[in-house]
């Protein structure tokens, strides 16, 4: 029984290993797919806070894209007006969103279901509006420019030239690695049990001695969280503004999310490196019967959607949980 | 019998669902390592009490005590801190944790001061704790061998052992079981009957349950509730003789009960 | 006549019916009494297909039933009265009964015109309160309002799920005997479970005691109220 | 080797150097790679999703002509869906996949913004852009590379709001924008021009995209109640057909209709009401008389010999779904003629430096089928700083006020508004700019 | 008070569309628990449909009546191709609790949305279209005044209240539409009185692709017909439908027009950038003080 109880060791040598892959990609990557790889580990990040929002703590949220939104200003105010590094920014905008997160949750506890769904989809649309209400502060609809700037020297002269997808993954690689160890173990923990609990029988967990409200709450802010950490890195692909986060980013991960498997970890990756890379699949793919214009451009949202729709129907898990098939998931 | 020697202790214990009276002025005495039962026909109001010492349903009035401490009416979440555990009618075990997860639930004290070390990975001698206990609580339910299987994948039988496991493993003062022979055959029944006596030196169980021959086994005392008040307490032999649960149970050719439409 | 042969039912691994065999005869009552989680009211649910059986058989007018919708068996005449007061709350007394009558209401409108007032003949408090709504009724109202709503689809065979349910026993008498002179007076078959065991033998012709999801006696009622089995299988002697 | 001087690059453009000597990222002997980000689905893409269209139409006819110097244009556009988090992604394709030699007329500011620093930073040409915000183009030291496609929206609404003020001296003018940068950009224009907003009053605003779900009507009505007596819409076109109509609909009749470039393109104009049910006739009226400002030639100037060429290369060689002749066609055919016109006056030795100097140091040289100069220099990249003001005839034809046509020039800061006296230099025979 | 005046009248012109989208939510709510959010997607599809037609030069009614139908047959597919599959394996699935069983609708829905609106932009997102209407639509005249008011917003109006009346009638009138509720309420009830449940569902998602339908064709004129124009009025019509109740027919309407009024009152006394932040407002208010809505009963809501 030694084995699960050093679950946190596991999980290092997992995140060490998942760093190496990796970190190996960004060598042998073109600088195309760099750049999709470090999007799809925000995107990775950002699925990991439905996880475990939704998939631990069964609540919805349409407006994850929201609070990715509150840390990318958070950063970008961080950077453009006190002069912070984007390390300092990025601290900053979890700690936003993390605020931004208990807010919401306190709203957010009582609800649940297509309320829940409802509520949180008109606050995707609600908050970047903010963007435009105080233009002189978060830069209106075009937003404010930051980004990764160039690789460090001490980068450079470790690996030679750094390619500016490169340093972009690189500078990713090490929150996304902190992103699933953190999350790794707290699905693993009693933290994330006792989530798992408060979704599956509200009531025994209530008679197990967990506040149902505040538990609820204390995930909407922990997930909040990260989603506020891969909003800022998004944003620092170039821009911080209300075109960044649209309500379709909301969307689009929760659609990873759905797809790759709503509970697991594998999931998250697997959905986050699908909605990234399922354009260029189709691309590639549809390549030989070279579809007209219009109808090509539209190919990869529906494609999406009919496998969200296939996915919900046919197999609720997701493909992680195909994986898994019978092994009982964490 | 002292009533401060009593683990729990109800008296004048109300409750209306709209004009309803569903519980009418209980009271229930529960002593140290004692074993007491509830019975009485459907719809008597025995789950609605569980449901008001457990927090679930807000009492119109009554006290309670609990190890001769009057309380207000407890919070569900409290109830661990009180040291009252229960099991839920249809078992209620968390549908995607495994059987040891399950029992871990129980063992687990529930604080969030514990998140950042889970969060870090730095709560391995805590878990290791948590799960020892775990599979303490469910070799004594007879269940260890099924800790790695999800709930969905155990017999109806097991799954009670399972969730008597998880009830146990907070360490009660006062154990609550909802039907617990409720779905199990003889045999389990039997068992059933083992486990309860074993665990009576433990702790204090209020049992609520429809299968008498089971009752009459294990309990040392039984309240007879219909219609929302006790009719009738005391010992089972004294009880099963008394007029008004005969009528209770079997109905009554010629009543002289008021009619309550 | 219903003929049930074999039945099992399952609720996930739980058998809930282990093999029941009986027989209810038209024109008459029977009851199936036995204690909780005896598998009386699963018996009920597997006849009106609201659960599938495992394996067995289930005839009426010597046609199997088994594998039909609820709302064909409704439409064969077998009307089932389910446990606890099911009438629905937020409609009225009125809709409550009509709902039981809508699938042929376009074919013989006349006929269940005429059905309700038979209706509210047997019960006039009904008919007093028929623009309330049904939650606004007393427990032994809300039990006249479920036998009516199945009633008035004039079934030949009614399945009663404990219609003494939480009711005080003057009313449980009363509801008892409008059922007994159904029977009686309309040919009607009854099956009629119940936990309030003498009342139901009082005024049945043939009894069946359940017991963990088997028959363990099967009797006339007279017979089986007279048995000390049965005070045995209820409370312990 | 850096190739710095601008005569430099001249002078080695006519020295007919192999056209193998280039080096850099999507040139080769036979092909220039151009790259092009825009909306062509989802929704912002209506009108937009034609410019790509009209472009490749217009290279399409100089490859047939034997392309530049032999190298045919191939022109790779990605859809960005208007969402500034793709436009990345794609701007990354382009570059990493396609290996474009140069951007070129990407559409959307919001979009264009999100990339605009890294182009720069790799040393790509980032021509012709087809947005209006000043802040990309006034200052070339943080964009060095990115050139306008259109004038910026502060110039026009600043040449603009001379003339309302000149001419109308005592109406009462109001503004309805929308609430992004655009609209604000041009409110700013407006502002600096002299005229006078009070916000309520005469300025109303709405979010942009959402006037069909919260409606104009209460912004409309304000102006009537406070007794506006000229208009200006600062908005796209879908929405001044909506704005337009809805006062119809309230009895609002302001004495005139100011409309900005961006949201006057009368095709667009006439088929959302057309397909409202409002024939065309009607809906001609409704455009008559509204006035409206340009750089170039009106798309339904029948005489102009650049429209006339440019429709007739557009009816051959545009291959889009929808290539009826409108504002965004015309626009397209320009950038494509303009950017040939550059990749001609670099000469057969193209590099991006070259490319990017070359525009920087000739901009008054690229020939364009607009009636403005264009104003490219090393201290500014907006493309035109020269608007003429016009009046919808009953044709929906946008024609010179009074007949003659007057071009006015300013710049995007306080500068004053000039009368210009440049005259375009006529179309090349076969339509294709061959450099100076 | 002219601002007064027009602020009210353009609200409840607003607010009727509101009421339309709110009563299409609230219809299959009612019948099938199920919160649809693609329903302004369907009515996008079934008003794209319509403007073919119309292009296609034939009269309004006839493109009227084709979409209302085609809505009807969109509500039918999204039933029977999505929703009751899923139902029926929502019972065994992976991730089966509560919270899920309530969200998973949810997800499936938005898949539908995300599907109608990449197929109306593969057949005819390349050009933005208006929208015609049936009616006059210029304003009307009180004491001399014209109004933000036109006969096509009464028209509208007139549709609203009908519609209002109508749903109603059949819910509370019509056999079916007891059926209808019963089988919401209680199916297995339901069920044993004889009522078909599957078949009373697929009629609510019907009946309430019809209503969405109708709203499309309705707020269209005053929006342009993209794929993506009506979500906002999905968004909107959801506050609306949760402002009055999101099982009250009547709570719905007079929730569209609450909500119509207060965008209109933002957008004349506040700034339009404040009404997304004021529909956020009211709807949280509403689910703290009051979940269940204006007419909401107590006992249906699923908070």
């Amino acid at each position: 029984m030694s084995k699960a109880s050093s679950y946190g060791r596991k999980n290092l040598v997992i995140s060490i290993l998942f760093t190496a892959l990796v970190f190996f990609l960004s060598i042998k990557l073109d600088p195309y797919n760099q750049g999709q790889l470090s999007v799809a580990l925000m995107f990775f990040i950002g699925i990991l806070s439905i996880v475990l929002l939704t998939g631990a703590s069964g609540q919805i949220s349409l407006g994850q894209g929201a609070l990715m939104a509150v840390g990318g200003f958070a950063a970008a105010l961080g950077i453009l007006n006190l002069g912070l590094s984007i390390w300092f920014a990025i601290a900053l905008a979890v700690f936003a969103a993390l605020l931004a997160g208990l807010l919401l949750g306190i709203a957010a506890a009582r609800l649940s279901g297509p309320y829940l769904a409802g509520t949180t989809l008109v606050i995707a649309l609600a908050i970047p509006s903010l963007a435009t209400r105080f233009e002189s502060v978060f830069g209106g609809d075009v937003g404010l420019t930051i980004d990764f700037g160039n690789p460090p020297a001490w980068l450079t002269s470790l690996m030679g030239e750094v390619g500016y997808e490169q340093w972009q993954l690189l500078a990713t690689l090490p929150f996304a690695t902190l992103a699933l160890f953190f999350t790794s173990n707290i699905l693993n923990s009693r933290t994330g049990r006792s989530w798992r609990a408060l979704r599956d029988n509200e009531v025994a967990a209530s008679l197990a001695g967990m506040k149902i409200s505040e538990t609820k709450i204390f995930v909407f802010v922990i997930s909040s969280g990260f989603a506020g950490l891969a909003g800022v890195l998004y944003g620092l692909r170039g821009i911080v503004g209300p075109s960044v986060y649209p309500i379709s980013l909301s969307l689009l991960l929760l659609t990873g999310a759905v797809l790759g498997g709503i509970r697991s970890i594998l999931g998250a990756l697997i959905g986050a490196l699908l909605v990234v890379f399922l354009p260029d699949l189709i691309e590639w793919a549809s390549g030989s019967f070279s579809p007209s214009e219009q109808i090509a451009n539209y190919l990869p949202a529906m494609i999406s959607s009919i496998l969200l729709i296939l996915t919900v129907v046919l197999n609720p898990g997701g493909i992680a949980h195909g994986l898994h098939h019978k092994k009982s998931h964490h | 019998m002292d009533k401060n020697e009593n683990i729990l202790s109800i008296k004048n214990l109300t409750i209306n669902f709209g004009g309803l009276k569903a519980l009418d002025d209980v009271f229930l005495d529960i002593a140290p390592n004692q074993v007491v039962a509830l019975i009485g026909p459907n719809g008597a109001g025995k789950t609605t009490l569980f449901n008001a010492i457990s927090g679930l349903v807000k009492p119109d009035s009554g006290d309670i005590s609990f190890d001769g401490k009057s309380i207000k009416w407890p919070k569900p979440s409290q109830l661990a801190k009180y040291g009252i555990a229960r099991t839920l009618q249809g078992v209620g075990l968390y549908s995607g944790l495994t059987v040891l997860e399950n029992v871990m639930m129980g063992a687990d004290k529930h604080r969030n001061s514990y998140f950042i070390k889970d969060m870090l990975g730095l709560s391995s001698s805590n878990e290791s704790s948590l799960k020892d206990r775990a599979m303490d609580a469910l070799a004594w339910a007879g269940a260890a061998h099924l800790s790695d299987l999800s709930p969905s994948e155990l017999t109806y039988p097991d799954s009670k052992r399972v969730a008597m496991a998880r009830a146990l493993v907070m360490q009660p003062k006062l154990l609550l079981l909802d039907e617990p022979a409720a779905g199990l055959g003889q045999d389990e029944i039997d068992t059933l009957a083992k486990l309860i006596k074993d665990l009576k030196r433990k702790c204090a169980i209020l049992i609520v349950e429809h299968h008498v021959d089971f009752v009459s086994h294990i309990s040392d005392e039984v309240y007879v509730l219909n219609f929302g008040k006790v009719i009738a307490s005391g010992s089972f032999e004294t009880v099963k003789r008394d007029p008004a649960v005969v009528a209770a149970y079997l109905g009554t050719d010629s009543s002289n009960h008021g009619g309550q439409l | 006549m219903l003929e049930i042969k074999d039945l099992v039912t399952e609720y996930g691994s739980v058998k809930a019916l282990n093999g029941i065999s009986l027989v209810a005869h038209e024109g008459k009552i029977t009851t199936v009494i036995g204690a909780n989680g005896a598998g009386k009211s699963t018996l009920l649910r597997t006849i009106s297909a609201l659960e599938h059986p495992r394996s067995g058989s289930i005839t009426w007018k010597n046609k199997s039933i088994v594998g039909l919708s609820p709302e064909k068996i409704v439409r064969l005449g077998i009307a089932h009265v389910p446990e606890g007061h099911a009438v629905i709350s937020q409609l009225s007394v009125e809709e409550n009964i009509e709902m039981g009558a809508l699938f042929r209401m376009r074919s013989n409108k006349a006929d269940v015109r005429l059905a309700i007032q038979e209706i509210y003949q047997l019960f006039p408090r009904l008919e007093e309160r028929k623009k309330q709504l049904a939650g606004s009724l007393s427990g032994g109202e809300r039990q006249m309002l479920a036998i009516s709503r199945a009633l008035v689809s004039r079934p030949s065979l009614l399945l009663l799920d404990e219609p003494s349910l939480g009711l005080a026993p003057l009313v449980v008498e009363q509801i008892i005997q409008t059922v007994n002179d159904l029977c009686r007076n309309t040919g009607l078959t009854v099956l009629l479970v119940e936990q309030n065991a003498n009342t139901a033998l009082g005024v049945a012709d043939h009894g069946i005691l359940l017991s963990l999801g088997t028959v363990a006696a099967d009797l006339p009622a007279a017979q089986m109220k007279a048995d000390v089995a049965l005070r045995a299988a209820y409370l312990g002697y | 080797m850096a190739l710095v001087a601008g005569v430099a690059v001249s002078t080695l453009a006519i020295t007919a150097l192999p056209a193998t000597a280039a080096s850099d990222p999507g040139v080769s002997a036979t092909e220039i790679v151009l790259g092009m980000q825009l909306p062509q689905s989802g929704a912002a893409s209506p009108g937009y999703n034609k410019v790509d269209d009209a472009m490749r139409g217009y290279f399409d006819y100089v490859n047939s002509k034997g392309g530049i110097y032999g190298r045919k244009i191939r022109l790779e556009v990605k859809d960005d869906q208007y969402k500034a988090g793709l436009t990345v992604s794609s701007a990354s394709s382009l570059i990493n996949k396609d290996k474009v030699f140069a951007f070129i007329g990407s559409v959307g500011t919001q979009t264009h913004i999100s990339v605009i620093g890294d182009i720069n930073r790799r040393g790509i040409p980032d021509l012709f852009v087809n947005s209006g915000y000043s802040g990309f183009y006034t200052n070339p030291k943080l964009y060095p590379n990115s050139f306008a496609a259109l004038g910026t929206y502060v110039v026009e609404s600043k040449i603009v709001g001379k003339y309302l003020k000149d001419t109308y001296p005592t109406k009462k003018i109001g503004i309805l924008y929308q609430t992004d940068d655009f609209g604000r950009n041009a409110l700013a224009g407006f502002t600096t021009a002299g005229l006078t907003f009070e916000a309520k009053k005469t300025a109303v605003n709405f979010i942009a995209g959402t006037q069909g779900s919260l409606g104009l009507a209460s912004q409309l009505t304000a102006l009537k109640a406070n007794g506006v007596e000229i208009v200006i819409i600062a908005a796209v076109a879908s929405a001044t057909a909506i704005a337009v109509s809805t006062a119809a609909q309230l009895g609002y009749k302001p004495d005139k209709w100011v409309v900005t470039s961006v949201g006057s393109d009368a095709t667009t104009f006439q088929t959302i009401l057309g397909s409202k049910g409002v024939t065309p006739a009607v809906s001609a009226g409704l455009l008559s008389g509204i006035i409206s400002a340009s750089h170039a030639p009106s798309p339904g100037e029948a005489t102009d010999e650049y429209v006339v060429a440019f429709k007739k290369i557009n009816d051959d060689f545009n291959k889009g779904p929808d290539k009826r002749w409108d504002n965004n066609v015309l626009q397209g055919m320009n950038i494509a003629y303009m950017a040939t016109s550059a990749l001609f006056g670099v000469g057969k030795n193209l590099t991006r430096k070259g490319l990017v100097s070359y525009i920087e140091n000739n901009g008054s040289k690229i020939s364009t089928a607009a009636l403005s100069p264009l104003a490219y220099s090393r201290t500014t990249h907006e493309a035109f700083t020269s608007f003429w003001i016009g009046a919808y005839d009953g044709a929906t034809v946008l024609k010179p006020i009074d007949g003659t046509r007057v071009l006015y020039t300013t710049d995007s800061g306080t500068g004053p508004v000039t009368v210009s006296n440049y005259v375009r230099p006529a179309l090349p025979a076969d339509a294709i700019a061959k450099g100076a | 008070m002219d601002i007064f005046l027009s602020a009210i009248f353009a609200g409840t012109s607003r607010g009727a569309i509101y009421a339309l989208a709110a009563l299409g939510l609230v219809l299959v709510w009612r019948g099938a628990g199920v919160v649809n959010f693609a329903q302004m997607g369907q009515a996008m599809f079934s008003t794209y449909i319509a403007s073919t037609l119309i292009a296609q030069n034939y009269s309004y009614w006839v493109a009227f009546v084709v979409a209302l139908v085609s809505g009807g047959l969109l509500g039918a597919l999204v039933d029977l191709l999505v929703m009751r599959p899923l139902n029926r394996k929502r019972s065994s699935s992976a991730l089966d609790s509560p919270a899920m069983r309530s969200t998973i609708p949810v997800i499936a829905s938005l898949g539908i949305l995300g599907v109608l609106q990449a197929a109306a932009g593969m057949i005819w997102a390349a050009e933005e279209r208006g929208f015609p209407t049936p009616v006059n639509s210029l304003g009307l005249v009180i004491n001399g005044k014209i109004m933000p008011f036109t006969a096509f917003d009464l028209f509208v109006i007139g549709i609203v209240f009908v519609t209002l009346v109508a749903t109603t009638y059949f819910f509370k009138g019509t056999g079916m539409g007891l059926a209808m509720r019963a089988s919401a309420l209680n199916p297995e009830v339901a069920r044993l009185s004889g009522i078909r449940i599957g078949f009373v569902r697929t009629l609510s998602w019907v009946i309430s692709g019809v209503a969405s339908s109708l709203a499309g064709l309705l707020v269209t004129p005053s929006a342009n017909l993209s794929p993506y124009t009506l979500d906002l009025i999905l968004i909107i019509g959801f506050t609306a439908a949760v402002v009055g109740g999101l099982d009250s027919l009547l709570g719905s309407v007079i929730g569209g027009f609450a909500l119509g009024l207060l965008v209109s009152f933002v957008n004349v006394y506040d700034a339009p950038e404040d009404i997304f932040l004021a529909i956020l407002i009211v709807l949280l208010t509403v689910l703290i003080i009051r979940p269940q809505g204006i007419l909401g009963s107590k006992e249906v809501r699923r908070v």
